[in-house]
């Protein structure tokens, strides 16, 4: 079980590393969604089944295919992809390699020094009874807190896509300067 | 689990009332109607506060703490979303009848989320009172439809926002990990010996706060979004935003002994450092006046986090003080701008405004002057509760740099009063034309008289919200009902 | 190694958070970074559940179902941004030219 | 009595702010009328108060009039009060009598100027701050008149302030001789420390009690303040710029009682200096050093004035001599015909200068003899007394007592006295015979007037007779004088080689003049000034002047000049530059690039992470 | 009772009235006349307050509580001191506001406004005994300086005013540290929290913390006076501030500076005083010498006279810190002497300036014939800078130089020496402007003399004979009240 659950975990952080590193945004979401399916199945193994579940429902599902959307509606080509290679070439990858080392030995290093958890022997996974309790007992609130939070971010995506198709966009002035009158403009229409 | 908690009145209200906004949009737009319906929301919501119950739900876990802290935060917050609510109307960018009912739902939205931050005591309610505040923001700072610069904005907040929100969960996760815990800080009365990972991800969690804050080094999108953004909703960045996230971060570090000198009260005095130094330093060298303003709010954080790092008789009092001084002040300059000169973004543009809108102009030098912590405004007596604060918990060096950080921000905020005072200069951009002035609405003026009577009278007369400030404040807010984790 | 020791469940969460960081700074394409947000939300989810099997409580997953459900609408509301941005003009969605809002 | 000592000041100080007030609007000729009103008035009480002094009961003591209560602090109190005894007695007289004479004369002289109120303004301050200098019964008194003195020395100097030159000679006389006063100022302040008071009469009383190095000091300090005033070595290069005042000023002030000031003061003081041997060699020193070094830059000056301000300095330099060899009398009685006969040259030049259109170069005058008898005899008296002829002068008795008392101190002195008496006989005689004889180079224009002629006349007549008041024990006992101011000084000590000394210090300056005649004898050819370097350095002071130049105002002017900006305010600068600085570094962070953004705040944590690992 | 306070109010309350007559008509001559009856029933009141005495040096007291929490009180005191710096505020101000007419063209209702409230701040520093108070009153005094430096300055105004404004708020903060270090140090001590300025006074002197609070308040008033190395503001502030207003800076508002060092840096902590002492007096002889030499080289009048009053300064600071009482006194005289002759040397430069378009030396010159008696009243004046004795400056150099010579020889004689430096500039000065063949050349070109401007140099030029021939009443009612004179006192009033 627990060589399971590295070869998962390493399955998935493969993966994560091609996604970050691919040029093309869609071997990128597929890298993606493998992650996201070992990462179910560490889920599992760690004994949250809702939640792998939810992860294949959701984020697989959803997330990544809205991500898949927007990159077909963007209809990224090849120039792109060549575009992208050059961005990611020579140095711009030290630094932040250098500080994202940092923040994994140190990180580490406190999981190392981490006390001796207190481990539940053999104790069952914690299945969708449990956490539906738990959502809907001690929870309540949250989720009914979280239901405005999916409100805030409805009413907000639903904002910002809605000028997409109308010509709201003010130009711009040659010397990057924005114009008062042409905010004037754009706004009164 | 036969636990209980409180559902503050504010969260009640505001919640129900953004349904009743939402229904009210859906069922017929219109922004007048709606904006009027915004206001009454969280006029109401400032009202229950006061009113002496709360709900209280058995069976849950403590979520919110029914505190004078709590409630005091949380007024200051409304309050501000009201003068925010009132700056806005008008506002040309969301005079659009077909877009201006949300606004105000999501400007209910982002004070719902501020309320339920300031009385959190739970990692999850924090954490969702900060995501509700976080994606109200996205949509309203990228409200400016007209101009790229809003989405531009809106991006970089998002992102950075996600990230920040990213380290934040896995502070909370390692500290969970360690303590089995999500309430505020319990790994400390857990654990004795301060475990290693917990401190980790105390350390995460401050990122994640510092960086809504806006503190040096995690400070480098408030100048972008400010400038991106439209008047109010910079304001509602500047001021309602962090108003929440101090009260929270104050109730989760309330259980620290901020006197003994561990990493993250460490980090806390670097970051105050440098926000005191940098936000001024940025401030000074800005040209346009809502980025100069981001510097100030930068510096103004590492301001109140002296007041933070000073446990003793006066902290939290003084930092409550302050923090009622700082949104008054900034909240007075964004009205000023919202009213005056809405595209008036350059500090040069604001040549001789003392002769064009004498008032507006001498209100505005007031809440600058508040700012810099002159007398007699109300700035100034805050200030000096804080140096009081520190003072009073040996905080010498921190106090020596925020006499640094000062004294340059002195010089920022006399050259915009200078400007002001000044005729334009002849030369200098003639071929810029200067953006139109306006008058404001009835109600933005009556918001600024408000503003600047306040900053002079509480400056004058500091003596009875000291008092109450004091009373309500007396013992550092708990984390929360003494209930099992 | 425990099959229970929720470590080296941690462990991967720290490293795909750290990866995720590292795609932040790194890609300079707006989708890439909002991709790499995502992948630390996820970590920070992994961590969660990971901190939740250690106590057997549920509350880790509650707080994953938190953490889905602000993943799913900073997702919705920053692919909505970009294809603006894209609507807007920015044809490339780099992030790092074109800045107006700088200094 | 006593009520009337202190009109003695307020009588011209009265004129003063009078003339001040009247703002210029009074005619010329009220104007001199009110002066010699004021002035005759200052005299006759000045003598009256001298007669019933000498016939009164203190006769021999001194006279105290408290005005009032100047200030009192802590433990130190200052009054202003006056003192009357013999010396300040002598003073008195010398500056009311001469005073009045030579405003007599000025009132003649600038009769024709229209800011003769002004002149006459700053005149009558000048005597009323001289009186309250000699008068004064307290050090800080004193020094009131001693600044009240330069302040008008000053103004005088520079009273055409048309003109540029007299505008910086003006202000370089009062710069040098504010040196010395603030050393006197600091010796003012080391006796205040000591005795609590600046009351003559204690000081003097305590210093005997004091520790010497303190006394020493202040002793240094006070002839360091003198000797600056009275020109003297180093201190000396103000006086020949000084003569840009008008005529009567030179006369007045910079040669019959300014600058003698300083002469008073140490006898004033001669109680505390006997006390300090050292000082006293010091000031001999200093005076031996000027008498020769004025009389050999007096050799070859072409300016009237500018050798009879050398000689001043030379004659003041045997008054130092005298100072310091403890001849009290001797240095006073010099004073006091030294006063006479220099005012007398100082107006016979005046009324030279007056007739020949303001021309002072001795080499463009000539022959003037005749066309100006009276002057000319005037002249020629005061020249005799200057150049000490024997007997019948006033100056060869004081010169004499002099030098007989610097023999018995050290033989060097009196042979360096007697080789400046040599040189004096020769330069004023030079002066005289250049001037009055041969060919006439510029004709006299206008006739001098009566009231000039009046205190000619008068001054002559004592130059010629004024010195039989006190004479060497070999031609007559006769010591009126020395008796005179015996209560103050005590007895006049014996002294050795009287004869002698004194046949040679008869003959040197006929010797002298003998030369001069030789010399500058009426020729064919118009006499003209040597020009060789030495001598072009000797004019020019011995190249003091350029020496300080280079030395002082040059780089005191230029370096303020450079740092006219202030370093310190750079520095301030610097700091701010700093502060922008930092202000754009800090803009810079802000690239605008999230990723670069991203990675402050990863790095942010990571440090924040390294602290807590 | 209310004396004092209306001391503070009734110039605020007469500014106030002159700025709305001054909206009302847009005309100068009202609101001028008045400020000039608050000017005059100011001085009535002074007149009044001066008749005041009471035991122990204190002459007056006022205390009501106002932010009862912090134990805060409006709580005024007035002792000798406080009353010669009262009555010298006045005096300064009747020049500023007599001459005004003159200069203040544009919304003279305003500058009347702003000058007297800034003379209301000043009465205020002057009276107030509780430490907050006090630093309420010394920021607020500013606040309308500001004000006239920016709206009636010169061509550099901006510049300068923000130089002013940085450095003295800066310095302020740094007091508003000390003061509440002192209070909580007062809080360890005796458990009570307390600005009482006389309560505060024996922890002051005790505590072992006393340097560097006193350093706090050491610094702000050396920026305010201003010491030395703290002057950088100062030159370009008096040049570019109308002249009412470098009257007014240079008069009187400096001089709080060393209103302060005497009653609080000095009377709250005389060990540590003490201590510091000798740095600085290094430091004020430093910059007699300095600016002495400094002003020489200036090309512009102000910054000349600027730089000679830096210089004299030095003296007020010499006095102060010799600890002793002759030289608190001279330097009390000092002060009021050194306000009255750089006022009326600002005065003259103004009107100069106004006649001529100028006040470069070197466009100037010759001035004499065209402007006899104001050039008579140059002379005084320089004069009075270059130490003549009989002027009043004289005394109060005099005086502190007596009290540095008791402690420091060595320093006694370079202070002393700064009189030769200052008789350099000041002669300088009279040579560049007055002497010399005329630039301005004509007969009457520069206009004729104007009576009120006579007038003041004339009062300046008797007061400060007076003050130099008779000091001692003036020294006399100097001296500073010691705090301890009325701790029993105050423990009533509490």
């Amino acid at each position: 079980m627990s060589i399971s659950l590295l070869l998962y975990g390493l399955v998935a952080i493969c993966a994560t590393a091609m996604v970050i590193t691919r040029t093309a945004a869609v071997h990128a979401l597929l890298y993606m969604v493998v992650a996201l399916l070992a990462l179910a199945c560490v889920f599992d193994t760690l004994g949250a089944p809702f939640a792998a579940l939810l992860e294949v429902i959701v984020y697989a599902g959803a997330i990544m295919v809205l991500f898949v959307f927007v990159v077909m509606m963007l209809n990224i080509g090849s120039p792109a992809e060549q575009r992208e290679k050059s961005w990611l070439s020579g140095g711009i990858w030290v630094v932040p390699s250098l500080l994202a080392l940092g923040l994994l030995v140190t990180l580490l290093i406190g999981l190392r020094s981490g006390a001796v958890p207190a481990i539940v022997q053999g104790a069952a996974p914690i299945g969708p009874r449990e956490v539906g309790l738990a959502l809907y007992g001690p929870y309540i609130l949250t989720v009914e807190l979280s239901s405005f939070l999916l409100l805030a971010g409805l009413v907000s995506a639903f904002h910002i896509g809605r000028r997409i198709g109308g010509a709201g966009i003010a130009p711009l002035h040659p010397d990057g300067v924005h114009v008062g009158v042409n905010e004037h403009r754009g706004v009164d229409r | 689990m036969d636990s209980f908690s409180f559902l503050p009145n504010a969260v009640l209200v505001l919640c129900a009332g953004s349904l009743v906004q939402m229904a009210a949009i859906a069922i017929r737009r219109n922004v007048a109607q709606d904006a009027v319906l915004g206001l009454v929301v969280l006029l109401a919501s400032l009202a229950v506060i006061l009113a002496p119950t709360a709900l209280v739900l058995t069976g849950t876990l403590p979520l919110f703490a029914p505190d004078a802290w709590a409630s005091y935060t949380a007024a200051l917050v409304i309050l501000s979303a009201i003068a925010i609510h009132i700056m806005s109307w008008r506002n040309s960018v969301l005079s659009d009848t077909s877009v201006g009912s949300e606004y105000y739902l999501l400007l209910t939205l982002a004070t719902l989320g501020g309320v339920v931050m300031s009385s959190a005591i739970h990692d999850v309610s924090f954490f969702i009172g900060l995501e509700i505040l976080s994606l109200a923001m996205f949509g309203l700072i990228a409200f400016r439809n007209a101009r790229i610069d809003a989405g531009e904005a809106a991006m970089k907040y998002l992102v950075l926002s996600g990230l920040s929100s990213a380290m934040l969960l896995m502070g909370f996760a390692l500290t969970f990990a360690e303590t089995g815990s999500l309430r505020f800080l319990a790994p400390v009365a857990t654990n004795a010996p301060e475990p290693l990972l917990a401190s980790m991800g105390v350390i995460l969690v401050l990122t994640g706060m510092f960086f809504k804050l806006s503190a040096v080094p995690f400070h480098l999108w408030l100048a972008d979004v400010l400038e991106g953004t439209s008047i109010p909703v910079a304001a509602l960045v500047a001021v309602l935003s962090k108003i929440g996230l101090f009260a929270a971060m104050v109730r989760y570090f309330s259980s620290i002994n901020l006197y003994v000198s561990g990493p993250q009260v460490d980090e806390i005095v670097a970051v105050a450092v440098l926000s005191m130094i940098g936000g001024n330093l940025l401030a000074v060298a800005q040209t346009n006046i809502k980025r100069m303003l981001a510097g100030s709010s930068i510096a103004h954080i590492g301001y109140l986090l002296v007041a933070f790092l000073s446990p003793g008789p006066f902290s939290f009092a003084s930092a409550a003080f302050y923090l009622a001084a700082y949104a008054i002040a900034t909240l007075g300059i964004f009205a000023i701008i919202a009213g005056v000169m809405p595209q008036g973004s350059y500090i040069s543009d604001w040549y001789g405004m003392f002769r064009r809108k004498p008032v507006a102009a001498f209100a505005m030098s007031v809440m600058l002057l508040s700012l810099a912590g002159i007398p007699p405004s109300v700035g100034f007596f805050a200030k000096f509760y804080i140096v009081a604060a520190g003072i009073s918990a040996h905080r010498v060096i921190l106090l020596l740099v925020l006499i640094a950080g000062s004294t340059i921000s002195l010089f920022y905020y006399l050259r915009l009063i200078l400007v002001m005072i000044l005729p334009r200069p002849s030369d200098s951009e003639a071929h810029r034309q200067m953006p139109p002035i306006t008058t404001p609405w009835v109600g933005n003026r009556a918001l600024i008289a408000l503003l600047a009577v306040a900053t002079i009278l509480l400056g004058v007369f500091p003596s009875r919200l000291v008092q109450s400030g004091r009373q309500l404040l007396d013992v550092p807010p708990p984390p929360g009902p003494s209930a099992s984790p | 190694m425990n099959p229970n020791d929720p470590g080296a469940a941690l462990a991967i969460a720290v490293v795909l958070f750290v990866l995720g960081l590292l795609g932040v700074m790194v890609r300079r394409n707006l989708l890439f970074m909002l991709i790499s947000v995502e992948i630390m939300l996820n970590a920070a989810g992994l961590a969660f559940i990971a901190a939740g099997t250690r106590y057997h409580m549920a509350d880790g997953q509650v707080m994953f179902l938190m953490i889905l459900a602000y993943a799913a609408a900073e997702a919705a509301v920053g692919l909505a941004i970009v294809l603006r941005m894209h609507a807007a003009g920015r044809a490339t969605l780099d992030a790092d030219t074109g800045n107006r809002l700088k200094g | 009595m006593t009520a009337l000592l202190p009109l003695v000041i307020l009588c011209p100080l009265a004129v003063s702010i009078i003339l001040l007030l009247s703002r210029g609007a009074m005619p010329a000729r009220a104007t001199c009328g009110l002066v010699a009103l004021g002035m005759g008035l200052c005299a006759a009480i000045a003598v009256t108060e001298a007669v019933t002094f000498l016939t009164g009961p203190a006769s021999t003591g001194a006279l105290h009039v408290v005005l009032w209560n100047w200030m009192h602090v802590g433990g130190f109190g200052a009054q202003f009060a006056l003192t009357l005894d013999r010396l300040s007695l002598v003073m008195m007289l010398v500056v009311s009598v001469v005073g009045f004479l030579i405003l007599l004369y000025a009132c003649a002289y600038m009769i024709d100027d229209p800011d003769i109120a002004r002149f006459f303004t700053y005149m009558t301050l000048f005597v009323a701050s001289m009186e309250l200098l000699v008068l004064s019964s307290d050090l800080l008194g004193v020094y009131v008149g001693w600044e009240g003195v330069g302040v008008c020395s000053y103004l005088l100097v520079g009273f055409w302030y048309h003109e540029r030159p007299n505008a910086l000679a003006a202000r370089k006389a009062f710069v040098v001789t504010r040196i010395g006063d603030a050393l006197f100022l600091v010796g003012l302040l080391l006796l205040a420390t000591g005795v609590g008071r600046l009351d003559i009469g204690s000081v003097l009383a305590i210093a005997p009690m004091a520790p010497r190095p303190a006394i020493a000091l202040g002793c240094f300090l006070i002839l360091g303040g003198a000797a600056a005033k009275s020109a003297m070595v180093p201190l000396q290069t103000w006086l020949p710029d000084a003569m840009a005042g008008p005529t009567p000023v030179s006369a007045l002030i910079h040669a019959a009682t300014m600058v003698t000031a300083g002469v008073y003061l140490i006898a004033r003081l001669h109680a505390m200096f006997l006390l300090v041997p050292g000082i006293m060699f010091l000031c001999a020193v200093i005076g031996f050093i000027t008498l020769l070094l004025a009389a050999g830059a007096a050799m070859v000056q072409t300016d009237i004035k500018r050798v009879l301000a050398y000689s001043t300095m030379s004659q003041l330099g045997y008054m130092y001599l005298a100072l310091g060899c403890g001849a009290w009398q001797a240095a006073i009685f010099h004073l006091v015909t030294h006063a006479i006969f220099k005012a007398l040259l100082f107006m016979g030049a005046g009324s030279i200068i007056l007739r020949v259109h303001h021309e002072q170069d001795i080499f463009r005058m000539g022959g003037l003899r005749k066309s100006m008898p009276v002057v000319f005899y005037a002249f020629l008296a005061g020249a005799a007394a200057l150049a000490g002829l024997p007997l019948i002068s006033a100056g060869y008795f004081s010169k004499e007592m002099i030098l007989t008392s610097a023999y018995n101190v050290a033989p060097l002195f009196w042979l360096g006295g007697v080789f400046g008496a040599f040189l004096t006989s020769i330069y004023i005689f030079r002066c005289v015979f250049i001037t009055f004889w041969g060919h006439e180079r510029t004709h006299p224009h206008g006739r001098t007037t009566i009231v000039e002629f009046v205190p000619l006349v008068i001054l002559a007549v004592l130059a010629i007779v004024a010195g039989w008041v006190q004479t060497p024990e070999v031609i007559a006992p006769m010591h009126l004088f020395s008796t005179l101011l015996a209560p103050v000084f005590g007895p006049l000590p014996e002294e050795h080689g009287g004869g002698m000394l004194l046949l040679i210090g008869s003959i040197v300056p006929i010797i002298g003049v003998s030369i001069a005649w030789a010399l500058y004898k009426p020729r064919h050819k118009a006499p003209v000034p040597l020009e060789t370097p030495w001598t072009r350095t000797l004019r020019a002071d011995w190249g003091f002047d350029a020496l300080y130049d280079v030395l002082f105002v040059k780089p005191y002017f230029a370096l303020a000049r450079l740092n006219r900006g202030d370093a310190v305010i750079g520095f301030f600068g610097a700091v701010a530059w700093v502060t922008r600085t930092g202000g754009a570094m800090f803009a810079h962070m802000q690239s605008g690039q999230v990723r670069r953004y991203a990675g402050w705040i990863a790095a942010g944590t990571v440090l924040a992470l390294c602290l807590a690992v | 009772m209310f004396a004092l306070p209306a001391l503070i109010a009734l110039p605020f309350l007469g500014g106030l009235a002159a700025w709305l007559v001054g909206l009302r008509n847009g005309s100068a001559r009202l609101p001028w006349l008045v400020s000039l009856l608050t000017l005059l029933l100011e001085a009535l009141l002074l007149l009044g307050v001066t008749g005041m005495t009471g035991g122990s040096g204190w002459r007056g007291h006022f205390a009501m509580p106002w932010i009862p929490l912090f134990g805060i009180d409006f709580r005024l005191d007035m002792d000798g001191l406080s009353l010669v710096m009262l009555w010298l505020n006045l005096a300064i101000a009747v020049p500023v506001l007599l001459t005004s007419s003159r200069e203040i063209k544009e919304r003279p209702g305003l500058y009347h406004f702003l000058t007297l409230a800034t003379i209301a701040g000043i009465n205020g520093v002057f009276l107030s005994t509780d430490l907050f108070l006090f630093f309420f009153f010394w920021e607020l005094m500013l606040l309308p300086m500001f004000g006239v430096l920016l709206i009636w300055g010169g061509e550099h105004r901006a510049r300068a005013t923000l130089k002013f404004f940085i450095f003295t708020q800066g310095s302020g903060l740094l007091m508003l540290l000390s003061i509440l270090a002192l209070v909580f140090v007062h809080v360890q001590e005796t458990g009570q929290l307390t600005f009482n300025y006389f309560a505060l006074a024996g922890t002051g002197a005790m505590s072992r913390a006393a340097f560097p609070i006193m350093l706090g308040f050491l610094i702000a008033f050396a920026v305010k006076l201003p010491i030395v190395p703290f002057h950088a503001w100062a030159p370009e502030v008096y040049a570019e501030a109308p002249n009412g207003g470098t009257i007014l800076l240079a008069g009187i508002l400096g001089k709080t500076g060393a209103f302060g060092l005497i009653r609080f840096v000095f009377e709250l902590f005389p060990a540590a005083s003490a201590q510091i002492a000798p740095v600085v007096m290094a430091f004020a002889v430093v910059g007699i010498l300095y600016c002495g030499w400094l002003a020489v080289a200036q090309d512009d009048m102000k910054r000349l006279v600027a730089y000679s009053s830096l210089s004299h300064l030095g003296y007020v600071v010499l006095g102060i810190f010799s600890g002793t009482r002759v030289g608190m006194e001279g330097a009390v005289v000092m002060m009021v002497a050194h306000g009255l002759s750089t006022s009326a040397i600002f005065l003259i430069t103004g009107f100069i300036e106004e006649r001529t378009g100028t006040r470069d030396m070197r466009r100037l010159g010759g001035l004499w014939p065209a402007m006899p008696q104001l050039s008579a009243f140059a002379m005084f004046f320089a004069c009075a800078l270059l130490g003549l004795p009989g002027i009043g400056d004289f005394v109060g150099e005099f005086l502190t130089l007596l009290a540095t010579w008791h402690v420091n020889h060595v320093m006694a004689f370079f202070a002393a020496a700064g009189s030769v430096l200052s008789s350099i500039y000041a002669l300088t000065w009279m040579l560049r402007v007055f002497y010399g063949p005329p630039v301005f050349a004509g007969e009457a070109p520069l206009g004729r003399p104007v009576a009120g401007v006579m007038w003041t140099l004339g009062a300046a030029t008797v007061l400060l004979l007076v003050i130099g021939f008779f000091p001692q009443p003036l020294l006399d009612l100097s001296a500073p009240a010691a705090p301890q004179q009325i701790v029993s006192l105050a423990g009533g009033a509490r």
